[in-house]
């Protein structure tokens, strides 16, 4: 709850600026909807984040099918590959897309190799839409492995029982059952894709600029908080309309969509009309491809995930000659190579900041693990239902307001407490950001967890603190250290709110990668997202490596 | 091991979810070191109003008394009830040995106390090899078992388990009912067993509640119920029955759809709105057609139509014209019975074993 | 900031951070505190206009200097957060005109018109190309800011350098508008120098030390001229309510030391701001420094910070409608 | 409603996960029109074994033909046979309509067609009322029916089906086995059928494969394999039995642990190492201790120890010196049995109801 108020009172008070500044009016939304460029940007928004969403389902799906259904290997170099880029920071990674995309760009080579003519697809929505769907795929996937793995293989094996070829039982079956993953992705994807702000920044040009990126240069650069604040609560508004628009179509909650758990697929979705004949035409189609005997191929399916796999980790490896550059430039290929970045890397310039995110990200681990899954607990098993929705609600308001809005509200409303250039300060702002994120999985985990050992637990003569202790918290361990991985990352690498919330004292490592791309065009930056990657490559090498140990011992103690 | 316990006694106990009444005005009582089972099919409260007295439910109106002190408001970590629940709910992060301690712990038992005691229970269920697995890697006969166990380690005046055999395969079943109704009956514990399975409900109970829609249609010993069903969902839902459709004809006379009579025993009253009558297969007998009935009996001739061998019995199917098809239930005492398919044969029971009721059956 | 105003007290200096603040470190202020036993701590929110705005309206600056160019003195001033200063005894400026009530030059830089060489062969040597888009074909690119910008579309629709205040603002964007199409305007420098690195970038306009660091860098080959380049003045400045004004003022004038001046060349590139540091420089280095006579053109200019600190709010305004039409 | 159809042949069909062999060496053959029940504890290979055939796991070695004809390469959507899931595996998006409606339009039937054979299959199964409701608004039971339905109504070869009554209750389970069994003899249709439950198997099948460990202990009518059981497994799994640990004695006569003897029929070849005795409990008569036995029957005495009321019989414990402890089955014919517990009675039985094995039962 307190943290709740956090969060909500600086946006509280923007959207009062909204109609303060510079007088008092709604001078800044008839500037704002009165402008046709300014209404141009918001259906252009609107646009680029649906293409996003869009494509991230095309391409999020197959992935998502082979991470649930695929063989070991593959289910864990998907989920690599699409973890993998949360370890990069999101200016690098634009920059990854502007070379990927460029006109002299490895796609563009590509076409030209075939005889086509280049693309021009930097500054234009093109490459927004395709670097703001590589970022946005996690959101798309999470959910949809969710649904996936809820599914069991039955009803497709009944299908082909039934006398459907492959392509068809997927279309006519497992497509229309995986529909409340599909929804809960595309409305995540959509929702943050709305908000994004630096890849058109970096990628979109004039045309491909969106209203997340007219708050921010309306905030940074003229201080027209009045003007931003507008923005952002056209934003929010369309933003709350889609998701309560969603809501009414499915009946899921906000809480739901992020944590989406296996009770999607046992709700029984609404056939429309409509949709049953386009499903049957589309079943028509599919069965062709079955008589052709191309779908027969098991093989098929697992190689088009992981080429897509691949696609997705791809951007991952430009950073790795960049990082090696002989020059202070980020060019690729990199005119010449050094280890001197390495070296620089090495220097208090960067380990300071770095020590000061793992610090800054450490608690904001703890606190937001322990109030995410504490509130989770309070609204999964509470009893107070009118609480829990109000709850679960506001947990859920940081996930889909626009982050240059939330840091500029935070901005305003430290300075008062004196929290800007705080490590406290940062700490607080991104407990509210990586709040959503614990609560909603930790929430699934609860929901998902039988009651049944809770009230086995009671029966035994546990009070409800030695159950929550002994029993509920070791049974949901794992969604919490999910959970809490997500905290870790969602601050480790936030910086909108670094930037705006640090100064003297305190400068974050993504506030410093900031400085360095925007300012010096360091390839430090590119050390820093080799060497986070390393390291999870290690953890998670050792992990495997314990894990095979542990089996191994146990099976000849 | 005797432990001091109470009578259980339900007063008008109502449970309602939203519109439904889940349990409708249930009153009984259990009496100290009783095996009384809940019976009854799929939705009728059974599990509802064991929940209730677990505490895990709480009852719309109505008071659940144990020795006469209402229990409403003693949480259910101090009701000190042992519950086996359907799936078990062994704790899954926690060795068999934790599983057994943990209700000891919660009493703050010393160390040593709990490492008898749960030595104990784990001799008495038969699973000291297995005490430091954990659940994952027991059979679903043995889960079943450590389920009991940790269930009656802590002495809790009554053990509550809710179809806890529902999910085994016959064999182990009723192995495992024996070995339930032994160990109740050792540790002179009071039991309120919950199952849908009318066989485990007789062999194990001393008495039996049938319940239907949330009501308890009659409650009695399982030979009570079997034998003097007062209603015609009593009398088809245990066991098999002939159930007959019928009108009151004469006194001691019933006229059958079909155009037959049946005659019941001298003095028998008859409900006024008799409708259904029901006769047992294995109390009719096929003879030959020739033979006579005695007095106290009463006879009929007809065709058999089916044959259905059940190992230790057949159930056939007997055409008769004038009470349709009935079925005659035949051990097979020597392994042959001479009655064919198509034969006709005569069929004999005694009067005194039809039982009339005054509504039809609701399935 | 600094608490105790005196000898032992420390300062904070609002920069840019990353290697721009270890060269005005090494230059300045590590000799300075050496001198005067003063700390000197380090922030790099210096073009964060907004927000230093913010901090002192709201009451809470702790910051004691702050590095400010043209446009950004000129917001300052415009919101009126600056302490006025006596520069009474500072003197030898090489551009007088420079010198604010509340602002202290200390080093000139400029902006300059670039080009690609694959892209853009015939190079370019007006502000009249950078808005021909049928001659020179390609995108152009430059930080989303309107200063020098907008005098720029002027200077290429034929105002004379000197005519250009009080600015025709409609004339200025309806040029901009020929070429609003070919334009990428960049949230920072460094997003600007990673495109053109990239070589996504034909011709523009840009901070011309990014400019030869990417040349230098040889990731594309990138030459620039100096006619039409845009002088900016780089200030030190003192906000209102800067908790140690005395150690800062005194760290402006050591930034007058010819031996800091001089080092500051050094570091950085760019040309001192007393005349007669930059008097003694050989004719070779003064070749390619902005503001001196020798790469002078007629079209080159500096921007009129008393205009742009009356007008700049509105015409930001106006910039952001424009960029979103 | 005949169709041409083929005999299904398991050819030595083997299927090993890992290490681990689910099915073992498989070779069996199932008749057209034939009702062929798959019968085993859990995890014994019959799920595996359905599957193969279905086209959904395919076999290690070893080949399954229909009509000859190896079917390996034949995906499972062009197999043509009706597989009813033991979740029922109904698509949740479609009504029960178009759930029905599926099959053929995989087979690009006409709209007329489809509608025509849908209705009939409705029909058949007592469901048109149901029609149009998605298969959450349906009952277990009507779930079930709609499953089977979806199997049949593309008139598929073979129908199979994987423990379809597994979750119901046991009254209701009985209604659908009588129906099934009478689908399938009225759509002359072979199935193959999965269960655990011997009393199912039992009432439906025309022959019964009893596998264990992946192997199939015993295959033969359920009468067969009730009567003359080939191993103690076999003896020990379908109904009842008295096993009794045995060594042989002289030729006919065997010595029971407990220090008595045990006569066999006259002619009856014993196993070298015949280690177990059975004798089913309704096999046993209980009699008057002074009763003297027959020719050809076997006798003894014993004291009742319990007694077990079921309704419809009784099972006794009867504790004999000779022999330990015997369960006895009495139908209860008219309601009364004279024998109460710590009575000593009599106990005969034929001698030709005795079975002997040559090794210990497994479980
Ligand atoms: N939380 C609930 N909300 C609404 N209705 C409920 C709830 N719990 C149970 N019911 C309804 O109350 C009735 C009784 O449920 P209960 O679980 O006691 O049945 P049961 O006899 O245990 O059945 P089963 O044999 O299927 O377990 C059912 O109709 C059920 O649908
Ligand atoms: N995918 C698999 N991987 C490894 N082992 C398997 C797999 N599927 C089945 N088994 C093993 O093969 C054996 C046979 O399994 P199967 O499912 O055929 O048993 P079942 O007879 O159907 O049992 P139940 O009655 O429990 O359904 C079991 O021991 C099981 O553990
Ligand atoms: N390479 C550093 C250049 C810094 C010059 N000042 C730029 C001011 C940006 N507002
Ligand atoms: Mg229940
Ligand atoms: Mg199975």
């Amino acid at each position: 709850m307190v943290v709740a108020l956090v969060f909500v009172l600086p946006v509280a008070i923007l959207c009062l600026r909204s109609v303060t500044e510079p007088t008092f009016g709604l001078e800044n939304f008839t500037r704002l909807l009165g402008h046709s460029g300014y209404r141009d940007s918001i259906v252009r928004t609107i646009l680029i984040s649906a293409a996003s969403t869009l494509l991230a389902l095309v391409f999020g799906y197959p992935i998502a099918y082979q991470m649930v259904h695929g063989g070991k290997w593959l289910r864990t170099f998907l989920t690599v590959a699409i973890m993998a880029p949360y370890l990069t920071s999101i200016l690098l990674r634009s920059f990854s897309w502007l070379v990927i995309l460029g006109r002299q760009g490895p796609v563009n080579k590509l076409l030209a190799q075939v005889g086509l003519e280049p693309v021009a697809m930097v500054f234009t929505p093109i490459a927004v839409v395709v670097s703001l769907s590589h970022y946005l795929l996690p959101l798309m996937i999470l959910p949809l492995a969710a649904t996936m793995r809820s599914l069991g293989d039955s009803r497709t094996r009944a299908a082909t029982s039934l006398g459907a070829g492959p392509a068809q039982a997927f279309v006519r079956v497992y497509l229309p059952l995986t529909k409340p993953g599909i929804q809960a992705g595309s409305v995540l994807c959509f929702v943050y894709g709305i908000g994004a702000f630096v890849i058109p920044a970096l990628l979109g040009g004039s045309q491909g600029s969106m209203l997340g990126t007219l708050i921010h240069s309306a905030i940074k650069q003229s201080g027209d908080y009045g003007l931003a604040s507008a923005a952002a609560l056209v934003l929010g508004a369309l933003v709350l309309a889609i998701v309560l628009g969603f809501q009414r179509l499915t009946g899921m909650s906000t809480t739901e969509l992020a944590g989406r758990s296996g009770t999607v697929a046992t709700r029984s979705p609404r056939t429309g009309r409509r949709g049953g004949r386009g499903l049957k035409l589309a079943g028509r189609a599919a069965g062709a491809l079955d008589r052709l005997g191309v779908t027969r191929s098991r093989r098929l399916p697992k190689i088009l995930a992981a080429t897509l796999g691949a696609l997705v980790l791809a951007p991952q490896f430009i950073v790795v000659p960049i990082s090696f550059a002989s020059t202070k430039a980020l060019v690729f290929p990199p005119v010449g190579y050094s280890t001197q970045w390495y070296a620089e890397f090495f220097t208090a310039s960067w380990l300071d900041p770095l020590a000061v995110s793992l610090r800054i990200a450490f608690f904001v681990t703890i606190i937001a693990g322990v109030l995410g899954t504490l509130a989770a607990m309070g609204v999964v098993r509470g009893t107070a239902h009118r609480w829990g929705a109000l709850t679960s609600t506001l947990m859920m308001l940081p996930l889909l307001f626009p982050t240059v809005v939330a840091a500029a509200g935070f901005y305003v409303e430290f300075e008062r407490l004196g929290l800007v250039d705080t490590e406290l300060g940062i700490v607080l702002a991104h407990v509210t950001l990586a709040l959503p994120f614990v609560f909603s999985v930790v929430s699934a985990g609860l929901r998902s967890l039988s009651p049944v050992y809770e009230r086995a637990a009671s029966s035994l003569g546990a009070s409800r603190a030695v159950q929550l202790r002994r029993i509920v918290l070791p049974l949901i361990a794992p969604s919490i250290a999910t959970a809490s991985l997500f905290a870790f990352l969602t601050s480790f690498d936030e910086s909108t709110v670094a930037i705006f919330l640090s100064g003297v004292h305190v400068k974050t490592l993504p506030k410093r990668i900031f400085e360095a791309l925007s300012l010096e065009t360091n390839p430090t930056v590119a050390v820093i997202s080799v060497f986070v990657m390393a390291c999870a490559a290690v953890v998670w090498l050792g992990y495997v490596l314990f894990r095979r140990l542990t089996q191994i011992w146990r099976s000849n103690p | 091991m005797t432990r001091s316990q109470g009578a259980i006694h339900f007063d008008t106990v109502r449970k309602e979810y939203g519109d439904h009444v889940a349990v409708d005005d249930l009153t009984l009582t259990i009496e100290p070191g009783e095996f009384f089972t809940v019976l009854g099919p799929s939705g009728s409260g059974k599990t509802t109003t064991l929940m209730m007295l677990a505490g895990f439910t709480e009852p719309t109106s109505g008071a659940i008394r144990v020795d006469g002190v209402d229990i409403a408001h003693v949480p259910s970590d101090k009701r000190n009830i042992g519950v086996v629940f359907q799936d078990y709910a062994l704790f899954p992060h926690m060795s068999v040995r934790d599983n057994l301690a943990f209700p000891l712990d919660m009493r703050k038992e010393s160390r040593a106390v709990i490492a008898e005691r749960v030595d104990r229970a784990l001799t008495l269920v038969d699973m000291t090899a297995a005490a430091d697995r954990l659940p994952d890697q027991l059979s679903g006969g043995q889960k079943q078992r450590i389920a009991v166990a940790r269930a009656i380690v802590f002495d809790p005046a009554f053990l509550l388990m809710d179809e806890p055999l529902g999910a085994l395969d016959r064999k182990l079943r009723q192995r495992l009912q024996v070995e339930l109704r032994q160990l109740q009956q050792a540790l002179k514990v009071t039991m309120v067993y919950v199952t849908h399975d009318q066989e485990e409900a007789m062999s194990m109970s001393d008495r039996v509640a049938l319940m239907n829609h949330g009501r308890i249609e009659q409650m009695g010993t399982p030979r009570e119920l079997y034998e003097q069903p007062r209603s015609a969902f009593v009398a088809d839902f245990l066991g098999t029955n002939n159930m007959l459709a019928v009108r009151p004809e004469a006194p001691g006379r019933l006229s059958v759809e079909n155009g037959g009579l049946l005659a019941l025993d001298d003095g028998r009253i008859m409900p006024a709105d008799a409708s259904v009558a029901a006769v047992r297969p294995e109390r009719i007998a096929l003879t030959d057609v020739t033979a006579a009935p005695p007095a106290g009996f009463s006879h009929c001739t007809g065709k058999v139509t089916h044959r259905l061998y059940l190992g230790s019995h057949t159930m056939y199917t007997v055409h008769s014209e004038t009470l349709g098809p009935v079925r005659v239930q035949m051990q097979h005492d020597d392994g042959e019975h001479p009655y064919r398919t198509g034969e006709t044969v005569g069929m004999i029971w005694r009067t005194r074993d039809v039982n009339v009721f005054g509504s039809t059956a609701e399935r | 900031g600094g608490d105790d105003a005196g000898e032992k007290g420390s300062i904070t200096y609002a920069g840019f951070g990353g290697t721009y603040e270890e060269a005005v470190k090494a230059a300045l202020f590590d000799p300075y505190s050496k001198d005067t036993g003063v700390k000197v701590l380090y922030d790099s929110s210096g073009s964060d206009v907004a927000k230093l705005v913010q901090m002192s309206k709201s009451g809470s600056m702790n910051l004691d200097l702050i590095d400010a160019e043209d446009s950004s003195l000129a917001q300052f001033m415009a919101a009126d957060i600056l302490q006025p200063i006596d520069t009474k005894g500072l003197e030898g400026f090489a551009d007088p005109s420079a010198v604010t009530g509340y602002s202290v030059p200390w080093y000139t830089f400029s902006r300059n018109l670039f080009w690609n060489k694959d892209e853009v062969p015939g190079g370019v040597d007006s502000w009249a190309d950078l808005f021909d888009t049928k001659g020179i074909p390609g995108k152009r690119g430059m930080v989303g800011l309107p200063w020098g910008i907008l005098e720029g579309a002027l200077i290429a629709d034929g105002v004379p350098v000197d005519q250009l205040y009080p600015l025709d603002l409609d004339r200025a964007f309806r040029k901009l508008d020929t070429i609003r199409g070919n334009t990428v305007f960049f949230p920072s420098n460094g997003d600007l120098q990673n495109a053109i690195s990239q070589g996504e970038i034909a011709l523009g306009y840009g901070n011309l030390a990014r400019i030869k660091s990417i040349a230098a860098s040889g990731a594309v080959p990138l030459d620039y001229t100096w006619d039409g380049a845009v002088l900016s003045v780089q200030q030190l400045v003192i906000p209102k309510g800067a908790p140690d004004q005395p150690d800062a003022f005194e760290a402006i004038k050591y930034s007058l030391k010819p031996e800091v001046q001089k080092a500051i060349m050094d570091k950085l590139g760019y040309t001192p701001s007393l005349k007669s540091v930059l008097d003694g420089l050989d004719a070779k280095a003064r070749a390619d420094l902005p503001g001196t006579e020798e790469t002078a053109s007629d079209e080159t200019f500096r921007i009129d910070v008393d205009w742009w600190a009356k007008n700049g709010a509105d015409v930001l305004k106006r910039w952001q409608d424009w960029q979103n039409r």
